[in-house]
């Protein structure tokens, strides 16, 4: 990964390391050690989602049918653009083009914004047509298949848990192009941009997966 | 706003057109992955149809892994920790559906 | 933020200490002394050291809680106190010492403090993201008091659904968000321990020349990193269910509360080795050392190590044989947790080799070594008749399983952490503690231990079940027996807070090596100046080059 | 069996072929537990004697091949616990596969009562009458929280799930009265909820049946339900709340807040618990019980009534249901 960097692209040494190798090696190994976690996370969910669908195929699908498709495919192709800007941005840093780095990283964490704006006015979509079934004072729509309840609480589980997780991806986003957007940034701190880079994709990834698990396979 | 591509020199314009080369591929891929699992997921062609659906996303995350994420130009290290979760995964499915499957 | 690295973060030099009063004698300890330098320290060795007090507080409201159950279980009838107040006693009891004492224990203080003095770095990986998961463990610490401040929760530790979701009306809610928020200081912990042992080991430092202790670590870490998750999920979930009532764990809306129990033990059993085995890492480092003679069989107890943490994945079914798991799945489980006998009978064996022929001194943490070998062995083996289908139709959900996992608990992580806290005391702080003392407690805690605890085997079988406010009334002799042990071992308890105490303002200076043993940490000065070492440390030919050769390590280093 | 023997018994009764088997099984899992353990604890202490500091021992190697040894180690102690691994499956697969011409007797578990229904229709509250000889299924489900039915005789217990049936089948052929616990932690009164099993022979059960299981067992299954329900918790004298006493309320005269009397009879009884707002009583107390209504089944409240009926005072109330202490082992 740290191959084709460009001169005066690289990283300051912290105290603690012997090496920018070894410092770098670490970083990237502390990153990948985290995904794990969240894909154990996500992947406990989904299970759940398997699990409830094994035990009330019916009410599953009869709950599945109520969400919003279109919405969701239309985010999987937002963060699909993101992951190509995020890639993008991962490349000019290894160029060394601040600029269009920097640039890169704000329509990352626009489309992600795009993504966040989407899920809430699906969210939005789903309390008009009474799928809020965890509210507790509102008529849910299946009423009639209490055990369409667990599928659509989980969906919300699901989608609130990658919504938190992408809006803390935006903040840091943005707080690291505010700092990128100084000059001698990337001498210094080239590989935040590629460490980050793998969180972002991650992300993606999560979300590639939410999106049949939850909206296509139970159709 | 001005194109930013016009001002690049011939040089920077091939330097740009070979390290986007991959990721602009990997955008596409994907997209024609989940155009197909869009249009399978709307027009339900069959029963079994989710094997299917599940086998292109298996795909797509292979993708993402593999190439965004470039653990193919990974040491062996790293490849290791990537699958790694993965393979817990399976543990954790796996062994709780002997209990689901068989009840 | 000045020049510092990645994502967690580096150790940022304190701008108090310039780089002049490194040479001198300038211990991490007396380094700076200032609130704002402990709290705000990024030294792993320091933080190792907030770690200690804290769950050292944590170990002392759990122990309170449990001489209020000893106390409740003198009588059957309840006399004493009532139901609900015996019912909050067992659990806060469970809650505090299994997520604020037993899982942060040895690895947050001893590993913290030694990995990275064992492998020979400055620090670990990420110093700002270990500080991090301290403050994470008191915040989520913060909230489980509040729940105890309040009031309490009677939900037992397992938190199983719908009593905990949907029936009890105590504070389960902030109980359940501590516990939740604990797991990330586990997970970062897990995180950095894991790219510490990978990436920064000294030259030379490969990784069949590690400690024991480093390894135990590291398998210990892997379990951090893929099963805390899981239980984060299903906390989340958890949670979800008692606020807004999702449904997936509630039979009311068609859920399946076995499914929590499945994610629950995927984390918790696990956990179990995330206790043990940071205490086989400190057992392998105390008895070569008190032996004079090379580890038997190193490379099989470092592979066993691995070994354990995988197997422990694959067994959580058998905590469900009873509670309608199917039984395919039962025989499963049953099968492969006999698997874990293997690398259990490689640590146990090796130990008892590792004594043989060799040249043995009898201190405090030799004594609590040998304590800890004896009592892990029962406790293993009593997991076994556990794990046996039939036996365990009978014996789940008594006082068997109640002294089966305190037997490996108390007498497999609390006398490892005892006997490793006495073998680094002299690391720690450059003071040596009472020896005489330091014997006298550990027999009286290997004492008071086997009374307390095994009369609760025969108990268990003889059909008393666990968490039981009152009890009939045939069962009171061993129960009497059993509580009358548990005074014995609170006296145990307390010689040890008071004379390491005392040791740290009139106890002897400690020289560096006060124990003639092997390993990186031993070539220091006692305490440690802050980066560790004041030049770089010569990494050994071989691990535990005591004087005394197993045949073995010419076999293999030739 | 007098209670001071009981205090120092080892080995708990075993009424059916499979608890036999069962103390079988442990008592050679001991003795496999003791072959591996003592040689361990004996080498450490003969060691920690044998080659302490200075002591003139034999320290040269030993020559062993630790490659050898190692594998040994590892695989004969497990190969010896897998025998116990197939002889326990075996047993346990018996023991959940129940015989066609099983009894079906239900259990229904709830915070914190058992409550179990036989074949010919007699209910009991917390304690159960068996035959023996004959193999019986226990039909097990939860109307709330998970419990377990525990009945150490047996050696068997299984979950009550609130949202399906387990099953637990035993054949006993030895008679007595043994205890019979909720194993499954469900809340406040885990402990208490629990009772007795008592195996018959046949005749003596279809006695217990038409006789003793119609009368003596009602005024104790009230006596239960006015506990579980929580009645007890406050109409109970000395209890925090302070709540008025039942004892000896049937019948007779009630002050009510709005000046009126009436007679505390049984239509009045079952309106207050269904409905405790109605009908103010006098005195002032603040009138804090919640509602019954919907959450009493018409036939146990019908059951509680009849307890309500009968209850005199706090002390003859206990002793409806009570069983000498030391008859149960």
């Amino acid at each position: 990964m740290s191959e084709g960097l460009a001169d005066g692209v690289g990283i300051v040494r912290a105290e603690h390391f012997e090496s920018v190798a070894q410092q770098r090696e670490a970083a990237t190994l502390g990153i990948w050690a985290w995904l794990i976690t969240e894909l154990l996370l996500f992947s406990a969910l989904f299970l759940v989602a398997l699990i409830t669908r094994i035990q009330h195929p019916e009410a599953t699908v009869a709950a599945a049918k109520h969400l919003k498709f279109w919405i969701g495919a239309t985010n999987t192709v937002v963060l699909i653009c993101s992951s190509l800007t995020m890639s993008m941005a991962i490349e000019f840093s290894r160029m060394g083009w601040q600029r269009a780095m920097v640039r890169a990283m704000l329509a990352t964490a626009a489309l992600g914004g795009l993504f966040l704006v989407l899920k809430g006015y699906e969210y939005y979509a789903d309390w008009a047509e009474h799928m809020m079934p965890f509210l507790a004072d509102r008529p849910f729509a299946l009423a009639e298949t209490p055990a369409a309840r667990l599928f659509v609480n989980l969906y919300y589980v699901a989608t609130i848990l990658h919504a938190v997780h992408l809006f803390t991806g935006i903040a840091l986003l943005l707080g690291m192009t505010w700092m990128a957007a100084k000059a001698g940034f990337l001498s210094r701190h080239q590989n935040w941009i590629e460490v980050y880079g793998l969180y972002w994709h991650f992300i993606d990834l999560v979300w590639i997966l939410a999106f049949p698990i939850l909206y296509v396979v139970n159709r | 706003m001005r194109n930013p591509l016009a001002t690049l020199s011939t040089d920077d314009r091939a330097l740009l057109r070979k390290r986007l080369r991959t990721p602009v591929l990997t955008f596409l891929a994907l997209l024609a992955l989940l155009a197909v699992n869009v249009t399978l997921g709307a027009t339900l062609p069959f029963a079994q149809v989710w094997i299917v659906e599940l086998a292109v996303v298996a795909v797509m995350v292979a993708l993402i892994l593999l190439v965004s994420m470039e653990v193919i130009h990974e040491p062996p290290l790293i490849r290791l920790f990537s699958g790694l979760g993965f393979f817990w995964v399976a543990i954790m499915v796996g062994m709780t559906l002997t209990d689901y499957l068989a009840r | 933020m000045s020049a510092s690295g990645s994502i967690g973060g580096t150790a940022r030099r304190e701008p108090h200490a310039p780089e002049s009063t490194i040479g001198r004698k300038a211990d991490y300890l007396h380094a700076e002394s200032t609130l704002r330098s402990w709290f705000l320290t990024t030294d792993h060795k320091r933080i190792a050291l907030l770690y200690l007090a804290s769950i050292t507080g944590f170990f002392v409201i759990g122990a309170v809680a449990a001489g209020v159950v000893r106390l409740a279980l003198v009588v059957p009838n309840g006399a004493i106190m009532t139901n609900d107040t015996y019912n909050k006693a067992f659990t806060i009891h469970g809650v505090v010492m299994v997520w604020f004492f037993l899982i942060p224990s040895i690895p947050a203080t001893f590993g913290n403090f030694l990995i990275p003095l064992m492998i020979g770095a400055k620090d670990l990986a990420f110093p700002k993201l270990n500080l991090t998961s301290w403050y994470v463990f008191m915040a989520g610490a913060l909230f489980t008091l509040v729940s105890v401040v309040l009031g309490g929760v009677d939900t037992g530790w397992t938190f199983y659904a719908p009593l905990s979701t949907a029936f009890s009306n105590t504070w389960v809610l902030p109980a359940l968000i501590g516990v939740t928020i604990v797991g990330f200081s586990s997970i970062l912990t897990g995180l950095n321990f894991v790219v510490t042992i990978h990436t920064m080991r000294a030259p030379g430092m490969t990784w069949f020349k590690l400690p024991i202790f480093v390894w135990a670590h590291y398998a210990t870490s892997l379990i951090f990193l893929l099963a805390t998750p899981v239980i984060t999920t299903a906390l989340i979930l958890l949670i979800a269910e008692r606020a807004f009532h999702v449904g997936v764990f509630d039979p009311a809306y068609g859920g399946d509360p076995v499914l929590f129990q499945h994610l629950f033990w995927f984390y918790s059993h696990p956990a179990v080795y995330i206790m043990v085995l940071p205490g086989m890492g400190v057992i392998s480092e105390i008895v070569p050392a008190f032996a004079q003679k090379k580890l038997f069989g190193y490379r099989f107890v470092a592979y066993a190590s691995i070994g354990l943490a995988s197997v422990t994945f694959f067994v959580w079914g058998h905590h469900m044989f009873v509670n309608g798991q199917s039984d395919l799945a039962s025989l499963v489980f049953s099968a492969l947790s006999f698997a874990v006998a293997v690398p259990s009978a490689v640590k146990v064996y090796n130990w008892t080799a590792t004594i043989h022929k060799g040249s043995l001194r009898l201190d405090t943490p030799m004594l609590y070594a040998m304590g800890y070998i004896g009592l892990f062995v029962l406790g293993g083996l009593t997991g076994l008749y556990l794990a046996t289908l039939a036996i365990n139709q009978h014996i789940h959900a008594t006082y068997f399983v109640v002294a089966h996992f305190h037997y490996i608990m108390v007498g497999g992580t609390v006398l490892a952490f005892l006997g490793g806290l006495h073998f680094w005391w002299p690391k720690f702080t450059g003071r040596m503690y009472s020896e005489p003392w330091g014997r006298v407690s550990a027999l009286l805690i290997f004492l008071g231990f086997n009374v307390t605890f095994f009369p609760q085997f025969i108990l268990g079988y003889l059909g008393m079940p666990r968490r039981y406010a009152t009890y009939p009334a045939e069962f009171q002799l061993l129960n009497v027996l059993s509580s009358a042990g548990a005074t014995i071992l609170a006296a145990g308890y307390i010689f040890p807070m008071l004379y390491l105490v005392y040791s740290l303002w009139f106890g002897r200076k400690a020289p560096a090596n006060p124990w003639n043993a092997k390993g990186l940490e031993w070539e220091t000065a006692s305490p440690p100046p802050t980066h560790n070492f004041l030049t770089p440390p010569e990494v050994p030919r071989i691990p535990y080059d005591y004087p005394i050769q197993a045949k073995e390590s010419r076999d293999q280093h030739g | 069996m007098t209670p001071s023997h009981e205090s120092l018994q080892l080995w708990p009764a075993a009424v059916s072929a499979t608890a036999t088997e069962t103390d079988l099984l442990i008592l050679a899992f001991t003795v496999l537990t003791l072959l591996l353990t003592v040689p361990v604890f004996v080498a450490i202490t003969y060691f920690a004697l044998r080659y302490r500091e200075g002591s003139e021992a034999d320290r040269s190697p030993s020559g062993i091949r630790s490659n050898l040894i190692e594998i040994s180690w590892m695989l004969i102690p497990f190969l010896l616990t897998l025998i116990f691994f197939v002889w326990g499956a075996r047993l346990y697969i018996h023991s959940r596969n129940a015989p066609p011409d099983a009894m079906v007797v239900e259990a229904i578990g709830r915070q914190w009562m058992w409550k179990f229904q036989h074949p010919t229709g007699q209910a009991e509250i917390n304690n159960l009458h068996l035959p023996i000889g004959q193999p019986i299924r226990l039909h097990i489900i939860s109307q709330d929280v998970i419990h377990a039915l525990y009945l150490p005789a047996v050696r068997l217990q299984v979950a009550a799930l609130p949202d399906r049936y387990t099953d637990l089948w035993f054949k006993a052929d030895k008679t007595g009265t043994y205890h019979l616990y909720c194993s499954e932690y469900c809340g406040t009164d885990h402990s208490v909820m629990g009772g007795e099993v008592t195996f018959m022979n046949p005749g003596d059960y279809q006695e217990w049946l038409t006789h003793a299981g119609a009368q003596q067992g009602k005024v104790a299954a009230g006596r239960a339900l006015y506990e579980a329900y929580g009645c007890a918790g406050c109409h109970e004298p000395g209890s925090a709340v302070k709540a008025p006493s039942l004892a000896g309320l049937y019948g007779s005269p009630v002050k009510l807040a709005d000046g009126r009397t009436v007679t505390a009879d049984e239509g009045w009884l079952r309106e207050k618990i269904l409905n405790p707002n109605g009908d103010r009583l006098a005195g002032g107390g603040k009138q804090i019980m919640p509602s019954f209504a919907g959450r009493i089944p018409a036939d146990e409240l019908t059951t509680l009534i009849d307890f309500l009926k009968s209850y005199s005072s706090p002390a003859a109330g206990k002793a409806a249901d009570a069983t000498p202490a030391g008859s149960t082992r």
